[in-house]
């Protein structure tokens, strides 16, 4: 019979059941190089975002001036992360973000990270999600596809990307690491303002994610640990200054928070 | 907005996640339930006098599948159709399991091997994630995979209840399908593990048929079949 | 005085301290970006080792002409894999190899699992460290420094790659799970010999790696439970294949083995 | 060449290769040892008396330094000098020490940071791989780092000596070391994390500085030190 | 009241607590002993001869329940009912063996399927949690599924004992208990994997009475049985 | 009673269990997004406006504990009474937080320790566990030592925030706490190594105790706060 | 001997075995306790008014060790002398405890480091191996170690206390231990774990002094001790 | 005596220890390589020709046992022989280890089980602790077990070799081996995992004997064996 040759001969190449095979083979490949290049992009961002962030701390020298030169050399390498983004954008394009999510997160969030650390040093407040995804709506050439969602006049197309809500959070709870790290450094270089402003925002975000609870995925109650530990730092490092503050003859405190340089008379000194 | 109102419109997030959540679980447990009636009447295909019922049994799992396809149809009411992936293992499991059911059912009516297509059409769900609830290719493999080991059984069973041609014919398909997993590049996942299995189903059932060969029980059944 | 001005005053950016640290950066910059690209170039060996793996596993197909074509087609792929060797090679050039060793390793066991289940498959023997390591000697364009190692007549330079003995270990370890798969399949599909052959093999695998015990890495040792639950299973399909042989009569023996499609006069057959 | 034959071979070099770790951490130990010692030397510059000893122990803690030459002399006889890498988390530990030791040392000496040169010189080693047993960067660092702690305790100690120079010098240095490191990108490693430390250590310094300066006692001991 | 009285009163309420755990644990250890020592009658039915002695065996196994009874009459004076879940994990792995055990018993004696009601007469406890000490659903199902492991192995046994007619008894019932448990919705927990393990047991028999079938050996038994 | 009825009374059964424990997690929930509240409210006694509202914000959770009154009201209907450690698990964690919420109200409101009948009046349910839902004794011990670690948090705050008098106080009533739980023999579980912590709380607020007398800051308060 | 035998032997082996380790637990619980109780006699020279009854609880202190002694004396009964180690890490714990207790009220009555010897002498113990129930090195180290982390927070709290002479004499005591543990050679252990906490003591204790001499405070309470 | 010299005394004992540990060590690495080639030589008896070479590669252990003795001979000289369990854990695995390839030998040359006498007896050491470095009982049965698992393989490897007769026999030893362990009371420690394995090897035993037993091969080989 015609099945018990096929059982012996050569598989033939040709059946339906091997060609569809040959199809998922394909449709295989093609996802797990995606996933591929995705974790690269994710790589990448992460490394970018990290010495964005080591370069912001460098904001906190002193001087005024370089601090606005930081922060355009910071706007820049941002600007180099979100290309980076805009390329997972493009492999997503038409995609299920949630189907390569695992594969990027890991730059995502670092990202969100490094954003908010910047939003805060500019503006002393916690950026949003919407703000961020915001910034991560790119125009691109409209291809052959170019009657997709809202392509402009010039040909222009909108390309956005999404931060989901959970990696902007697991983002912020590690900013509070890097704020805590601010915030030692400040007491450290003699400004007395910044810690307590620190202490306050900190303990908002704290109190944000302890509201939140373990409603949230199991990834964000991990870090609330750490969260706790940075707020701990913090608010011993204003502890610290409020008790010596307390030393100071209250006639001087004028004179010492002005200029904490110039030396006080000796004989008035201990107290 | 503050920081405070920031987090109230995540948290608001997170709970509307969780109901979405608890109500894809609810609507999969009954999925569940409605797959395990349907394995309990194709289970009966292994007993002795279970052959001749084939026929029988596979009517009633299509009725039931009518059950599924309504099923299917509740769960994907309970999320944004572009969000499968995001909700993905919910489902995961109880949709190989149906895979596996459909694709055993085909098998015993036509000895062929069910389509992506055909699956998805007696779920009731697509083929191409663009156009809503899809079967994803690796969920589709799955089943298969679940189906192969469930040969390998039938194979045993069709011996032990008389009946010789069975084990020829599975083999013969087995062989096919094998020879088109060979063509995969699987990661080291759930699925790769699987698709090991099969070596042992395709094993097994090489070895029923040696049985019935080397007792010359490799002709007959052929011949009353065509009868 | 000087030093009392320097604190208080914007930190001199060309002080000797600040100088040094900036070479500083440039160094760790340096070395990171080369962590980096070699997790990547060994992230895609991975990938297509593996995939010549699963190649490999094709040729069991009854067919032995198809076998050639897809050995042909694994040296293809194999070669692919080299290429990107050569690729980290030149990255380490000048480099001390285990300065960078763990971000290459994964690859590098993957490629040696790879490469000696081609030469199994071939040969039907363990492919040597040697063997591999003197695959990986690769000819370049003799750049500037033309005075390497042995400089060829035509300004070719010889580039090699050393796989480390541990890499080599593992690599076989994740062998035996591969051969492992391919007895079971044997069977599957009728061929006698190869299970026996290659139980035989596997048992002189695990006996070399019982033999090194825990002399060797903590990776090693921790892959021999897996190792010797692929050895039983081999064994079993090997117990298996001589236990239903019994059954044959014996003067039906030559038969069987002769032609297994044929079917056997029903009388005889129920010993 | 048989299995067996390739399996002794490798046998033979995972014997080599722990042979040699063997002799390093012997090496290794005795140098713990020689860093003991000159660590307790230089302890006792925290010692209310032992400020006007610096010079004392620093020479002391110099002689010792030729022990630790010969030793680390003797530990690059152990194994090929182009697998430092291979090798290199048995001596890393002992390198940060002795390089903590030997910038505290030229620190005392002369208020300076001791480049990796220096260092490299104080216990006969290369700076540039290339030329032999060497001082890799992050072993640097992570010496220095160790440093600047203990000039944090210094600092507190110098005080309680009665000597109210030290602070406020110790206090420039260390803000430049500071600066210094604001420049590296680390990685998330040990490196990393004593790096977090000096923010502590530079804000314990301040704190002594902040200490001095609201009783007036910025200005004397420079003064005391200029005679 | 104190903080140093509540204190000192709470540690009254714990050393109590502790003393009945550990009172627990002495008579839970006795219990173990007992049934190791029916597990060891029992288990003779696997040896070759032991298919003729099985109503001796039972009959012994019956008179070592009468000190499991006893023991599980000790063990419910050390605590007040009402706190039967407070110490459950204490004897919830012994009362699941014992179970197997009268399951066992049971299956060897008539073939059938004990119900809960008999395990918990056999072990002199109650089926129901409102009236005393109860033999737990969960724990009663454990119980089951461990005897259908074993069922398998006597199985495997029977037929090289030469006593061919058991596999297909079992079969028979090992494929009804499989069709109950498929009724029940089990969570992920310790129960649902035992339960997956039941897939194997079946597996296993159905394999044994298709090598008893493809050599003809399923009739005879049945005859020899009629006389 | 066949197989088959039998394994529905069972699945019968265990659906009501899901469904109890399925409620159990409902009520639960809500619970602990009543006890989040809570700790909101309460967080807000660490700013440095805070500790002039701490009767205000005393007043406000104890407003909330009504809700949590209710909710548990509405716990006690899910299930038996006698079946409370068959479910405790599930609201055990939640029952802590709400302790500690309750004693840290208590002390901010009286800053005495709260008994667990006062904890048990405020949560609206019982001391003894024979009296129906009830607070084990664990569970008590466990939330009054989150609050010891709140406190040693407020001790800090407290002089950020200006107000000296706290911290003193705070230290006679953890060295209290502290003596009381040096009478407990606890075993090596959850609560033991919550009790390590309590040494850690109770240094550091020894040393902001330190802190404050060195630099004569201990009296002052005292004497503002008798105005 | 048979099979059975041998293992009925084993098995009497196996059940003394428990039975010892049993007993050792019980006494070591009692000791356990009571060294819960002198270290709440002794806590209390950490209270303000605490300094001056250093006497008195250093005597009732004395007293308790006397019911430790004889505890100890119990324990040795319960083991062959020889087997020592086998069961060591049974008392290992408690023995550190104990030690630390020794060595604190020898410190304060003395302000010397109490030896090995002397604490085998309070312990009713040995000191050498050969002759008895003996304390280890390691378990005597481990003992003093937690006694400078004791005398870390002594220092804080006699300052708070008003008595500003104990932290210069501690902070000698504690300086010379430190570099008495500078001479051990310490393997990768717990015992070096511990020690490395050492040096957070030594820096706590010069800050405390620190902040003693910045405010002029270091020399009065000398002065204060003369008369 | 000061600290300093204390210290010293210490360091000096520390010292010491950590040698004999480090000579231990040494020992037990040759052991272990003996060890290994002993092994070597018995694996050989899987090999399909290598039943026939049992006796040779029993007389061939047996010779390496010598060599055994010899270095368990010197690992005495290494520690004062009362300080057994001190240095237990450096010795423990490999003892196991001889074990099981002595008692394995003992079972190839005679079929039965090693007793603890004739392991003490062939590893040139004592039963009783009293007399000396002794074979302790848990590290004889974890010996055992380990062999139990090398005749499960051997049972199947024997077959493939074309001998039927040693599944039977293994299975009858090994069934004595199971009933000696159920009279053990056994802790949840590592040995009692490793019995717990002990079912497996017998399942897989009692499967082989079936395979046989079913196809009518466990006579003839046994009448191949009388000639
Ligand atoms: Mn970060
Ligand atoms: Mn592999």
């Amino acid at each position: 019979t015609q099945k018990a040759d096929d059982r012996d001969s050569d598989v033939n190449s040709l059946s339906p059941m091997i060609a569809s095979f040959k199809s998922f083979q394909l449709e295989l490949d093609i996802r797990h190089d995606k996933y591929e290049r995705l974790v690269k992009l994710s790589r990448d961002i992460t490394i970018e975002s990290k010495r964005t962030i080591f370069l912001l701390h460098r904001v906190i020298s002193p001087s005024v001036p370089s601090a606005e030169e930081v922060l355009a050399e910071s706007d820049v390498k941002l600007d180099g992360v979100r290309q980076k983004i805009k390329q997972i954008a493009e492999e997503l394009l038409g995609e299920d973000l949630y189907q390569f999510h695992k594969a990027f997160t890991p730059g995502i969030q670092e990202f969100v990270e490094a954003v908010s650390f910047q939003h805060y040093i500019k503006h002393r407040t916690l950026i949003s999600l919407e703000d961020i995804n915001a910034r991560l709506v790119f125009l691109q050439e409209g291809k052959s596809e170019a009657t997709g969602p809202s392509a402009d006049p010039q040909g222009m197309q909108e390309l956005a990307f999404q931060v989901t809500p959970t990696d902007y959070l697991l983002g912020v709870a590690d900013l509070t690491g890097e704020l805590m790290r601010m915030c030692i450094s400040s007491v450290g270089n003699g400004d007395i303002d910044t810690p307590y402003q620190l202490s306050q925002f900190l303990r908002e975000i704290h109190d944000g994610f302890s509201y939140i609870g373990n409603t949230g995925p199991y990834e964000v109650s991990k870090k609330l640990h750490t969260l706790r530990q940075s707020l701990g730092k913090v608010e011993d490092a204003c502890y610290t200054l409020r008790v010596r503050g307390s030393e100071i003859p209250k006639h001087m405190l004028a004179d010492v928070f002005a200029s904490r340089a110039v030396p006080i008379d000796p004989d008035e000194g201990v107290a | 907005m503050s920081v405070t109102e920031m987090f109230s419109n995540i948290q608001v997030f997170l709970c509307a996640d969780q109901d979405v959540r608890e109500d894809i679980r609810k609507v999969v447990q009954t999925l569940e339930q409605t797959a395990r009636e349907i394995l309990t009447v194709l289970q009966s295909v292994h007993q002795p006098t279970g052959f001749k019922e084939i026929p029988n049994k596979c009517f009633r799992a299509r009725e039931l599948f009518c059950t599924v396809r309504s099923q299917i149809g509740d769960l994907k009411t309970k999320f944004p159709m572009d969000q499968y992936y995001r909700f993905h293992e919910h489902w995961r499991f109880v949709l190989q399991r149906v895979t596996f059911l459909a694709a055993f059912v085909v098998y015993l009516e036509s000895e062929t091997l069910v389509t992506r297509e055909e699956v998805a059409e007696i779920l009731g769900i697509e083929v191409e994630r663009e156009k809503g609830f899809h079967l994803d290719v690796e969920d589709y493999l799955a089943g298969v995979l679940i189906m192969a080991s469930e040969l390998s059984r039938l194979a045993v069973n069709s011996v032990t209840a008389g009946d010789y041609s069975w084990p020829l014919r599975i083999s013969t398909f087995i062989n096919e399908l094998d020879s088109g997993f060979r063509l995969l590049n699987l990661k080291n996942d759930p699925l790769r593990k699987r698709y090991d299995g099969l070596k042992y189903d395709v094993k097994k059932i090489e070895e029923v048929v040696y049985d019935l060969s080397i007792r010359g029980l490799t002709k007959e059944p052929e011949a009353e079949r065509d009868k």
